[in-house]
């Protein structure tokens, strides 16, 4: 069981890695990786985000929809349960925090639409993952993408200082570094 | 008069002349490789070498920047070569060079800016685009049998075979020996940090100690000791701080050998690649307190923009 | 009449040239590049995206002004995870290899940012007509970008392209394959490849535009010296 | 430490210093120090002998300014000095006489009151190149346990202090002893880099016995650079911002000893100072020279140059600074007129940096050279001050390693600029 746990971790950062092998997340990851402080907003709000909606998708599958032999709803209902988790969160935030909301609430509404979010419930669910198998991979993905984003906002930090050529300028650039990447971990295949 | 700032004398040393010096280290092993597995070695280093320096050529006018000759696209090219195995067809060290300039070098700025080592960036393309042609290894001689590449069969060659290059693999990254010269040439001309390929080889063999395997034979098989002189000490992609080159190489070490014993590839090239992409954050946290600074204000970096 | 007209087929347009969804606003990159390993896999996802967001569109827009602002976020998603829904539904029956093929990235057609970047920028506050052109132009332009990815890695990447499900046959175009672009570096390498061309071709049109802004200036400046004179 | 082994060149180091012959005009800034200018004492037309006050220091930190030869003020108005700077000047015409205004020698037993005034009256400053005045820094506010004297010049070419040390090395040590007594320190280091040997041998002869540790010091610049001194011979940290006395330490170079000798005991301002003349001149030499005279007349005495000239410089090669004309005049922290010939001067083409942090791994102040100066091209000069470029001393030895050729101390001298233009903001 720890040993299953281990490769689903090894999976979710360096195997099957969001950014650089299952392509999930690029909207955000191309937008907030321009430097460190997105990064680390953006990171954070979707680490959250996803081990929360893993939890809750988890037990509205499990206790729901499987019951109900509702499957096919799938998508919809993951959606409106991460749409309006995030919603909520949101409010609490700005209620309570309004500084922790200044600095990470503005990555929220971004999140809803943030096909991370929803690939892992749904990569969940299509794996049928047991509860801790699910928590692991939602925690996991979500430590990979940010280690990404991390990643990305130091080289373009870099870039952005040294000057690349005119149109390569934001985006391109950053999208030959993810090619760079995706073809290193490539290496990683065989680890699990 | 003539008004310029100081300091009004500078150093012997500039980017033409270290290019050229590693180049000189790596011809030992250039030498190694042709002696082993003859006249195509030769054909692929040339080239390849060929291959880098026109690529170069080409993307610079297309960059408009100055095309002088700085002698970097040539040590692409020459790395490159070696770290190709010696059957492969002709097309490939020239596909191989032109993408790795492109793709890893030229697209970014040119030389100073790119972020992966384009040399393993080349390799690492040929690989995933042409295994086949990439994977077999023939032994050294004339005779093309083809042979797997020393890593995968553990034992079969002896200690003396693997550091003198008498055994299959790619065409610079056999002769230990001549890699060894090439390395000791480096440190003695103060090009390279002998911390690199310490740490690095180091690192490697405390792992296979403690994994229970062959240490010595994982540090004179494969790629390790032509990666740890020539592509871990590549200035423009590791990091610019001694501690951050140290912790390079440690990382390059654990991955190397991870993936040596889990997986059972030799995917150096992958790791350097990996590894590369690190290096702005190593240098980003291995900021050196300067003189007299005090120890809490190292990290003063303000992080509000 | 014909000036509508005219506007229409420019929100038509405009979603396939300059404001091409994936090489221009980068949105929806991640099944761009996910499932373009085979123009059949990208054909179908063009489809479901074209179907969705057209319909979805025009229901958000339709229902524009009953959405409270507050809680629009939900409503969109659902309308359009809807359809998505739908699709898969459809997809699933007619061509279940590709269905398969498609996996995760069918689904979540609900999060492409496409569909709810056209609601929120768009639906919401246009009109049933030019919403239902918009999301066929931003469909169509995102269509043609995948489909020329799929075609880059298709055919240099298998060597052949081959249709299974839409249709059944195989076309051989080079007689080896390179096999990094079948794997997800591959997506990203053809991508950047098109687009840094079509940043450095519009970088250029640009400049050219600037170049033929400051020409005029510099004639008209002319004339009105010679005016005056 | 690290540091630059850069050629040294010193091949004045066997001349005896010479006693210039008196110029017939000289050129006194009233500006040659740290601190506010002085004012002028005298005006157009005054009649003014050899060390007679023509500027009064104004403020504390400040110094006085002297005639250094005998003669009438022909004028007085603003001109370019060696650090590029436009300040006011006094024109001395010279009437070939010799006659001296000095003040009254002390007494061996002067009070550290006396001496301390006596010092400030001769407007002694720093001759080493920083040019700071002398009676501020020994009027140490805090304890101070050790003065080091600073004989290491590092600086290649330059001999000056290296001469000094030979001829005049009891002057020297009785300059360093009034030093100590101000200070009223116990402990005295003589720091010489080993390349002085012939020096070497000099001091510790004469102080062979005597309470003052002489110390060889590894040839390496930046050696004398006030900060590493205090590290290689004391192993004390000066705090990043801080000064020498915040660790207990005064650091006094040789000329300026000597200098502190002469006013007491000869009651002699500064009005004379060892410039080493060398390059591409016919005659290289070490010359003692009135503060003011113009460097044309230098190189005239020292047979002229011997190739086209390219370059002059108020200082060594590495710290020193390019003059515009010959017209400039010695001031007081001119150590070494290097006169460059086209065949010594080199162009050379900034390109693109490879990373190779050989700037990193020379930096006396253990900083990233090559990260400051990205930055400050990118005009971001609150990383520059996050990377502590406040704490570089400009020495100039990651210019001098960059292969790319970049300019590094150059951006880093703008980035402090900019810093320091910034803090005055507010």
């Amino acid at each position: 069981m720890a040993g299953d746990l281990i490769s689903i971790a090894i999976g979710a950062i360096l195997v099957n890695n969001f950014v650089f092998a299952r392509f999930l997340g690029l909207c955000p990851f191309f937008g907030a990786s321009n430097n460190w402080n997105n990064s680390m907003g953006m990171g954070v709000m979707v680490i959250f985000v996803m081990v929360c909606s893993t939890v809750l998708s988890w037990l509205v599958d499990t206790f729901v929809l499987i019951p109900m032999n509702a499957r096919y709803l799938e998508n919809l209902v993951f959606i409106v349960v991460i749409a309006v988790f995030v919603q909520l969160v949101e409010m609490i935030i700005r209620k309570y925090s309004p500084s922790l909301y200044k600095s990470l609430g503005i990555w929220l509404p971004l999140i809803v639409v943030n096909c991370a979010v929803l690939g892992v419930v749904t990569i969940n669910a299509g794996e049928n993952y047991a509860f801790s198998q699910a928590l692991v991979n939602g925690l996991f993905s979500g430590i990979g993408f940010m280690f990404a984003l991390l990643l990305m906002a130091t080289i373009r930090e870099r870039l952005d200082l040294m000057g690349v050529p005119e149109s390569m300028k934001g985006v391109p650039i950053a999208i030959v570094v993810a090619a760079g990447f995706s073809m290193a971990f490539r290496a990683f295949v065989g680890l699990i | 008069m003539e008004v310029s700032i100081g300091p009004h004398i500078r150093g012997d040393w500039d980017t033409k002349r270290i290019m050229l010096c590693v180049v000189l280290a790596l011809i030992p092993s250039a030498v190694a490789g042709i002696y082993y597995f003859g006249y195509t070695a030769l054909e692929i280093i040339v080239l390849s070498v060929l291959g880098a320096q026109i690529t170069e050529l080409i993307g610079l006018k297309v960059l408009g920047k100055p095309t002088e000759f700085d002698g970097s696209a040539m040590v692409t090219g020459l790395i490159l070569a070696l770290i190709l195995p010696p059957s492969a067809p002709l097309w490939v060290p020239i596909v191989g060079a032109a993408f790795a300039m492109v793709f890893f070098k030229l697209l970014f700025g040119g030389l100073g800016k790119n972020i992966f080592n384009p040399a393993a960036g080349g390799r690492v393309f040929l690989l995933l685009s042409f295994a086949a042609v990439m994977a077999s290894f023939p032994a050294p001689g004339a005779d093309a049998v083809t042979a797997a590449s020393p890593l995968a069969s553990t034992g079969s060659y002896s200690y003396m075979d693997l550091f003198l290059g008498n055994v299959s693999g790619s065409i610079g990254e056999t002769c230990k020996l001549a890699i060894i010269i090439g390395g000791v040439i480096l440190i003695a001309l103060g090009l390279i940090d002998y911390a690199v390929p310490l740490v690095y080889a180091l690192t490697c063999m405390v792992i296979a100690l403690v994994a229970g395997a062959d240490s010595l034979y994982h540090l004179l098989s494969g790629g390790l000791l032509f990666a740890a002189f020539f592509m871990a000490t590549d200035y423009v992609t590791t990091p610019i701080t001694r501690r951050g080159r140290v912790i390079f190489a440690a990382g390059l070490g654990v991955l190397t050998m991870v993936t040596r014993l889990m997986v059972g590839t030799e995917s150096i090239s992958f790791m350097i690649l990996f590894m590369n992409g690190l290096v702005p954050m190593i240098d980003r946290f291995t900021v050196p307190r300067s003189f007299g600074q005090p120890k809490k204000e190292r990290r003063a970096r303000k992080n509000e923009q | 009449m014909s000036s509508e007209n005219v506007s229409l087929w420019d929100e038509f347009f405009k979603g396939i040239g300059r404001m091409n969804p994936v090489y221009v606003l980068l949105l929806g990159l991640c099944s761009s590049l996910a499932i373009t390993t085979r123009m059949e896999n990208a054909i179908v996802m063009g489809i479901g995206v074209i179907f969705c967001l057209v319909c979805s569109n025009i229901i958000i827009s339709a229902i524009r002004r009953f959405v409270p602002e507050d809680v629009r976020i939900p409503v969109f998603i659902s309308i359009i995870s809807g359809f998505v829904t739908l699709f898969g539904f459809i997809a699933r029956a007619y061509m279940p290899a590709i269905y398969v093929a498609l996996g995760i990235y069918l689904p979540l057609i609900t999060v492409n940012c496409n569909l709810y970047g056209r609601a929120e920028a768009f639906a919401q506050n246009n009109p049933v007509m030019p919403t239902f052109m918009d999301g066929l132009g931003i469909g169509a332009g995102y269509t043609l970008a995948i489909l020329g990815i799929a075609f880059v890695r298709e055919a240099l990447g298998f060597g052949e392209i081959m249709f299974q499900d839409l249709a059944q046959f195989t076309i051989k175009i080079l007689p080896f394959q390179v096999g990094v672009l079948q794997q997800p570096a591959g997506g990203y390498i053809v991508m950047a490849g098109y687009l840094i061309s079509f940043t450095y071709l519009s970088k250029r049109k640009e400049r050219k535009r600037k170049e033929d802004i400051a020409e005029e200036r510099k004639r008209t400046m002319e004339n009105r010296v010679k005016g005056v004179n | 430490m690290r540091g630059v082994h850069v050629p040294y060149n010193k091949m004045t180091s066997g001349l005896a210093i010479e006693k210039l012959q008196l110029p017939d005009h000289v050129v006194i800034p009233l500006h040659q120090h740290t601190g506010a200018p002085a004012d002028a004492v005298v005006q157009k037309g005054d009649e003014v002998k050899a060390g007679q006050l023509i500027g009064q220091a104004k403020g504390y930190v400040s110094a006085n300014i002297h005639a250094s030869i005998c003669g009438a003020v022909k004028d007085i108005k603003d001109l370019y000095v060696p650090t590029g700077m436009k300040v006011k000047c006094v024109v001395i015409e010279g009437n070939g006489r010799d006659e001296k205004a000095f003040m009254d020698p002390l007494p061996e037993s002067a009070s550290k009151e006396e001496l301390l005034a006596r010092i400030k009256d001769a407007g002694i400053v720093g001759m080493g190149g920083a040019q700071f005045p002398t009676h501020v820094k020994l009027d140490a506010k805090k304890p101070i346990d050790a003065l080091i004297i600073n004989g290491s010049e590092c600086e290649p070419f330059v001999t000056s202090d290296e001469r000094l040390m030979m001829e005049h090395t009891e002057e020297i040590l009785q300059g360093a002893r009034i030093a100590m007594k101000i200070l009223g320190v116990k402990k005295i280091i003589f720091a010489i880099e080993d390349n002085k040997k012939e020096a070497i041998e000099h001091v510790k002869q004469v102080c062979a016995g005597s309470e003052i540790d002489v110390r060889v010091l590894h040839s390496i610049y930046p050696q004398g650079a006030e900060k590493t001194l205090i590290y290689n011979t004391l192993k004390r940290v000066v705090p990043m911002g801080g000064l020498p006395l915040d660790v207990g330490v005064v650091v006094q170079n040789v000329a300026t000893l000597k200098a502190i000798r002469d006013a007491c005991y000869d009651g002699k301002p500064l009005i004379e100072r060892v410039v080493t003349v060398t390059g591409s001149v016919k005659e290289p030499k070490n010359l003692m020279v009135p503060i003011g005279t113009e460097f044309s007349f230098l190189i005239e005495n020292c047979g002229g140059a011997s190739e086209d000239l390219a370059k002059v410089i108020n200082g060594g090669p590495m710290m020193g600074i390019a003059q515009p004309s010959l017209d400039v005049p010695v001031i007081k922290g001119t150590n070494c007129v290097l006169v460059m010939g086209s065949s010594m001067v080199r162009r050379y083409e900034e390109k693109d940096c490879i990373r190779c942090s050989r700037c990193v791994s020379v930096c006396p102040q253990d900083l990233l050279p090559t990260s400051i100066a990205l930055y400050a091209k990118n005009k971001r000069y609150d990383d520059c001050e996050a990377l502590s470029v406040m704490n570089c001393v400009e020495c100039g030895c990651c210019s001098y390693v960059c292969p790319a050729r970049i300019q590094i101390v150059q951006y880093a001298k703008i980035a402090k600029s900019e810093i320091i233009a910034k803090r005055r903001r507010g």
